[in-house]
């Protein structure tokens, strides 16, 4: 029951409730440094409202959850919990990068400005240095071209991949991706999955919400199955995909294969 | 990495409920305890201060000339929303009617009414006997156009009966009518405007005609658009009755209130008393407006839900898979 | 002090005196300028509240700044008397009243006339005589009879005695069976008068002098009717607590008097016939 | 049943254009001519009615003073509109704080300054000087409150300079301000809501502060939905303006006006004078209005575009197929 | 030349332009009473606007267009073409049903008042007996349950049969369908073309634009693929289904079969 910093996302138990509905129901996991683990499920499974919860966009009911050693939102004094102030909320968020379905991008600014705007005003980089990195980072998810393109310029695949390299200028020690392809049009698809295999390969923890199996196939180091707020099945991606045991997965992979 | 089964009563112990001790977040609490300090002291100077001689103006914000004045508000708003409204109608069909002319007469309308200040409005319209009056007598001219034209006897009231139509109430009606035409054209246009076409085209692949298709089909419609202004219109106008006293028309609630400071030299008790009275009457009808745009907002439209399930189903395309 | 000597405009728009002399100036008494309380002598300045619509009492004058009129050149030598200088504020008529008593204003100039109960509010100085005077359109069209204007339009300024005057007339007239009279109470006199040359009320009623000047200022649109009535004294307005400096206020309109400098400046404005000889404080009228 | 290949040039005769003798529609033509006679017949009597004084008007409308006068309208307006946004962006970001002391003093402020109309806040607000006067006089409360708390600077000063605050120039703008405060406040608050709340998360994942969020991801983008109604608030305001009648503000355009309608008793032509300056004023406002609608109608927001182009494909579902 | 009573349709060299595109550029065909004929083409082809064109919702600038022996829109006196008052067109609307992609019910009408609205209004049926017969109509398109009910209350595919039923109560001669189910969920297809077989079979005139090739191949007496604003092919659905002459009908069936 303690955070021991072996694990770099540690889940103990989580539960959340909106209201009376109870919409994760006791979540456990563990999550290695360099691990990349994908999770599926149906709708309204929990699985974003897991990923929100890693780093703190939603407060748990009940459990632990620690990342990096450190426990989500809360510190542990006198055997007491207490809520953490909204700077150390936000101090803590720095080190994990967080991609979202709808890109979230800022429109008003320039691609190089929203990855640069966080670096410079959270974390104080220098302008030009968080600019030249900036502009590395666009070029490695190959957006080279595009750095003074608003988002509203861009299609949606490369707008993903901005978003991906936004959150990577923060420097995380992990990313969590909450169903990152599926807003795009079948063929952007595919860039942004490369971006994300490069990532994989390049050591990154990553927390993967997704439907593509095949990435989860080839790049997850272990796939979890979520249903109705727990965690159903977990394991190697190949195994569960080609044999599931539980029903409900079974019953799942029978319909998204 | 590592997840067993879901069935958590096999765990040894339940993760226990999280209780923690809360934020506190003291600049919160400062500005609270600014605000409720800062309230304490009005109402404190607000029932000390003998300025505001509270007696005095209890005794005086209700006699019966202030009773009388409130409903005049109340009827001058209601009959000026009225004439307004039907007025915004006419001009809004005329601002889509395909003659140039029709429409540009509206365009004209609409940004003369617009663009003038109520109270310079008012003004004006009080002074409009002298016009009429004086015309009547000093021209001959009005005689030829009678005589060219079918429709005098409008023009004949208008001219002769100027210094009885523009003075009191029917004057501030008159402007404040007028000048509501205009909002509540632009209003009405929206809101036939919001009307998917397709609802008419719809109509006249039936076989309506114009008229029947506008009335039947896209007014009813239009008006889940126009209602919810409509409202607000009609707030702003119960507050522009107290320009009246400009015209002056001297039955309104404004007027009375202040008569009675003039008189009795009390000019900040029945300015206070002005400010609750319109308070009062102001809140009603924003909550009746409250009621009015919840209920006006779930919509009964197909267009709407229509146009809601396009867009949540674009929202879903993703996480639906 | 405004002296606006230019006057022009198609139709004697100015409303600057007729005489072209300049406003005599008056030297400073000690003896006075030692009664006057230290919180208004302080900066050497008095400020006025004056509803500067009431040509040719107080007005605007045609550079839209200055105010002028008879009882602004007056006051201004009563302010000179007392060591002071005078300094006029716009007001709304009838707010002046209780702006002197809370102290936003340090007197009151703008035509009051003294009754009980503006005496009850304040203490007034007499400085001039002004009566109740109407007035018609030329020719008298509606024929208009002041003593029985019933079932008429009539204009008076809100807030004035003739309001309290012309009420009583029309309850006369429902006493006597007969239609009330419609009293259209206007916010600035010259809206009053404007709305007799217009056609708009039948007749106006108002202090005898701006009833003589409208009269003049409309180039014959307009015309006297019926006789001065109910001749009462204009008074400054001062805080009710200050009696003290009443006095001294009286005793500077008195020196004017004396020393022929009052009459010159009603003379200036054709008001002549007001002038009194008596200032008093807290006068017994009505 | 029958259908040739579509080389139409070998066809006999190509079918010929359609020249048809269009409808008459009488009805409207009448409509048109009673519109173009009316309008006629009213030039027509402003060009001869001698009670329009036009060459009076002209000579008196430009006077050095009236220019004066308009020129203290605009900054009067431009000043009201400063504080007002300033002041609603507070009250907007107070009336959404989770603090509900804060927020529900933001929203008695905001339904105080909503619900009671302008000129009866202008004529208090003027007499307000009377108040503080003889509050500071009168009371030894304010010294106990003084010692209480630690703003006395801001309390004292409005204590003690209440006559010189409330007056002209300075009490009208103050009521403007205060009362555009208000407004603006509802404004900017839909203005913050309008921003999908996906860009302030996004933003507090990328680890920026609540204050850092406001500022740099949600105001800017707030301002595409605040901007245009700020628009029609200024003209409103401009408008209003002519309201500070009651303060009075000598220095504003329509008292100098009507100042010169009183000292000549001109009353309709510089009535006229009025409309014609506000006509004049407001329609400059409305055109550059109408641009800045234009250009933030476009949008430069991707969320805006994506739900366009969620609509967009919506409704392509079918005819794409 | 001229709109003998023989056919229920007949255009002849009808051209169409919405300011300098030409959109119609001379569309020649024959619908014979009694037949059903499906129209197909690509996206902007011109099928909507012909249809309109049949009744008059879009005036064709060039060629003649008769319904049931009468000329849309004109009436020919003297050798000279005058256009019709808006009543005339209205009384000629009345013989022409037309059913639409976005249904266009009138929302705030129940179904049984958006079928009686016409019949009441515009032709003066008595209210009773237009009530009697609308429910009628519902009942005969499968909503004989749901005659009370709003259009928000409804399916797509409900929405779409109430609209067949309005047309219907108009007692039209000629049926226009514009892509009537592909705004349809797809398992809602089925009960509106169900519907249309039924209407066919009672031996109504229609011309259907659709891309159900099914329903074409079994209903449709003939089958017009139009491109550009041309017929391109036309005849029996079978022959142009299976055998197209053209290389455009084709490649279009190569890619919509
Ligand atoms: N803020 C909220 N308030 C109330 N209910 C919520 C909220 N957020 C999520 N829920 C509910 O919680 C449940 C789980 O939602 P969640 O978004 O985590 O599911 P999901 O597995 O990500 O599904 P999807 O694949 O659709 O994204 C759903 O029933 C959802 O309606
Ligand atoms: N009112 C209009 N104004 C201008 N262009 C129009 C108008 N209506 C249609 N068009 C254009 O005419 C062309 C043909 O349109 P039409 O709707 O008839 O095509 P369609 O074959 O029905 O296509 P779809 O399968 O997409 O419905 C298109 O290029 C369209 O953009
Ligand atoms: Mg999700
Ligand atoms: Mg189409």
């Amino acid at each position: 029951m303690t955070g021991d910093g072996a694990a770099m996302v540690r889940a103990e138990g989580v539960r959340k409730s909106f209201g009376h509905v109870e919409v994760l129901k006791g979540i456990d996991l563990e999550v290695a440094p360099g691990e990349v683990v994908c999770v599926i499920g149906p709708s309204g499974s929990g699985k974003s409202t897991f990923l929100r919860c890693i780093n703190h966009l939603e407060k748990i009911d009940a459990g632990r959850l620690w990342v990096d050693g450190h426990l989500v939102g809360y510190r542990e004094r006198g055997g007491k919990l207490h809520e953490l102030r909204d700077r150390e909320v936000a101090a803590q968020r720095r080190d994990i990068g967080m991609v979202f379905q709808r890109f979230n991008l800022f429109p008003h600014m320039t691609a190089l400005e929203n990855v640069v705007e966080a670096p410079v005003g959270v974390k104080g980089v220098r302008r030009e240095e968080a600019r030249a990195r900036g502009v590395e980072l666009l070029e490695r998810v190959g957006l080279g071209e595009r750095v003074h393109n608003y988002p509203n310029q861009l299609s949606g695949g490369q707008q993903q991949r901005v978003a991906i390299a936004r959150a990577l200028a923060m420097e995380p020690k992990l990313m969590l991706f909450d169903e990152p392809t599926s807003a795009l049009d079948p063929e952007l698809v595919g860039e942004v999955l490369d971006v994300m295999r490069g990532l994989a390969e390049s050591g990154m923890t990553m927390v993967v919400v997704t439907h593509e199996m095949g990435f989860a196939r080839e790049v997850g180091d272990s796939l979890v199955f979520m249903d109705d707020g727990v965690v159903v099945e977990a394991g190697d991606p190949r195994r569960v995909l080609t044999d599931p045991q539980h029903p409900r997965t079974q019953a799942f992979l029978s319909k998204v294969l | 990495m590592a997840a067993e089964a879901p069935d958590t009563t096999a765990r040894p112990a339940p993760p226990e409920q999280i209780r923690a001790v809360p934020v506190r977040h003291p600049g919160r609490w400062v500005a609270a305890a600014v605000i409720a300090v800062l309230a304490a002291m009005f109402v404190h100077m607000l029932a000390t201060n003998p300025v505001f001689q509270w007696d005095f103006m209890l005794d005086n914000m209700f006699t019966p000339a202030v009773l009388r004045g409130a409903r005049t508000t109340l009827v001058m708003t209601v009959a000026a929303m009225v004439l307004g409204v039907l007025l915004g109608i006419v001009l809004a069909v005329m601002r889509l009617s395909p003659n140039p002319v029709v429409s540009g007469a509206a365009w004209t309308y609409i940004w003369f009414f617009r663009a003038i200040p109520r109270i310079v409005l008012l003004f004006f319209i009080a002074n409009l006997g002298a016009l009429y009056a004086r015309y009547e007598f000093g021209f001959p001219f009005d005689r030829q156009l009678m005589d060219l034209l079918g429709f005098q006897a409008d023009w004949r009231l208008f001219g002769f009966d100027g210094n009885e139509i523009f003075v009191g109430f029917t004057a501030g009606l008159l402007g404040l009518a007028l000048s509501e035409g205009a909002y509540m054209a632009e209003i009405v246009r929206a809101g036939i405007q919001s009307v998917d076409p397709g609802q008419a085209e719809a109509a006249h692949a039936l076989g309506m005609s114009r008229g029947r298709t506008m009335r039947r089909i896209v007014l009813p419609q239009a008006m889940r658009v126009i209602i919810p202004p409509t409202g607000n219109e009609t707030i702003a106008m119960l507050k522009d009755t107290s320009l009246l006293i400009a015209v002056p028309v001297t039955t309104e609630l404004n007027f009375q209130l202040r008569a009675i400071g003039s008189r009795t030299f009390q000019i900040i008790p029945m300015a206070v008393a002005s400010i609750l009275w319109y308070l009062a009457l102001t809140s009603l009808l924003m909550i009746g407006q409250y009621f009015l745009e919840k209920r006006f907002s779930r919509g009964f439209g197909a267009t709407e839900t229509r146009a809601q399930r396009a867009a949540r189903r674009a929202a879903d395309v993703g996480s639906q898979k | 002090g405004g002296d606006s000597g230019d006057t022009g405009g198609s139709t004697g728009a100015g409303g600057a005196p007729d005489t072209g002399e300049p406003l005599p100036s008056v030297a400073a008494d000690d003896a006075l300028a030692a009664r006057v309380p230290p919180a208004v002598a302080e900066d050497g300045v008095i400020t006025v509240g004056s509803d500067s619509t009431y040509a040719p009492s107080e007005f605007l004058a045609e550079d839209g700044q200055t105010i002028i009129g008879f009882d602004v050149d007056l006051f201004e030598l009563v302010a000179q008397k007392l060591g002071l200088d005078a300094q006029f504020e716009t007001a709304p008529f009838d707010s002046i009243i209780a702006g002197v008593g809370s102290g936003r204003y340090e007197v009151g100039v703008s035509s009051f006339t003294i009754n009980p109960e503006r005496l009850e509010q304040a203490t007034m100085v007499s400085y001039f005589d002004a009566g109740t005077q109407w007035a018609t359109r030329a020719g008298n069209p509606d024929g208009v009879d002041p003593d029985n204007a019933c079932g008429l339009s009539i204009a008076v300024q809100r807030g004035t005695v003739q309001v309290d005057d012309i009420t009583a007339r029309s309850q006369a007239c429902e006493t006597a069976g007969q239609e009330p009279i419609t009293i259209d109470q206007y916010d600035a006199q010259s809206d009053a008068t404007a709305a007799v040359v217009s056609g708009r009320d039948a007749a106006v009623l108002a202090d005898s002098p701006v009833m003589a000047y409208a009269v003049a200022q409309t180039n014959g649109q307009l015309e006297l009717l019926g006789d001065i009535y109910d001749s009462a004294p204009y008074g400054y307005v001062l805080p009710q607590d200050q009696a003290d400096f009443a006095q001294a206020v009286r005793d500077a309109v008195q020196a004017l008097i004396d020393d022929g400098t009052y009459t010159q400046v009603l003379e200036r404005w054709g008001v002549q016939d007001g002038a009194i000889d008596d200032p008093t404080v807290d006068p017994t009228v009505g």
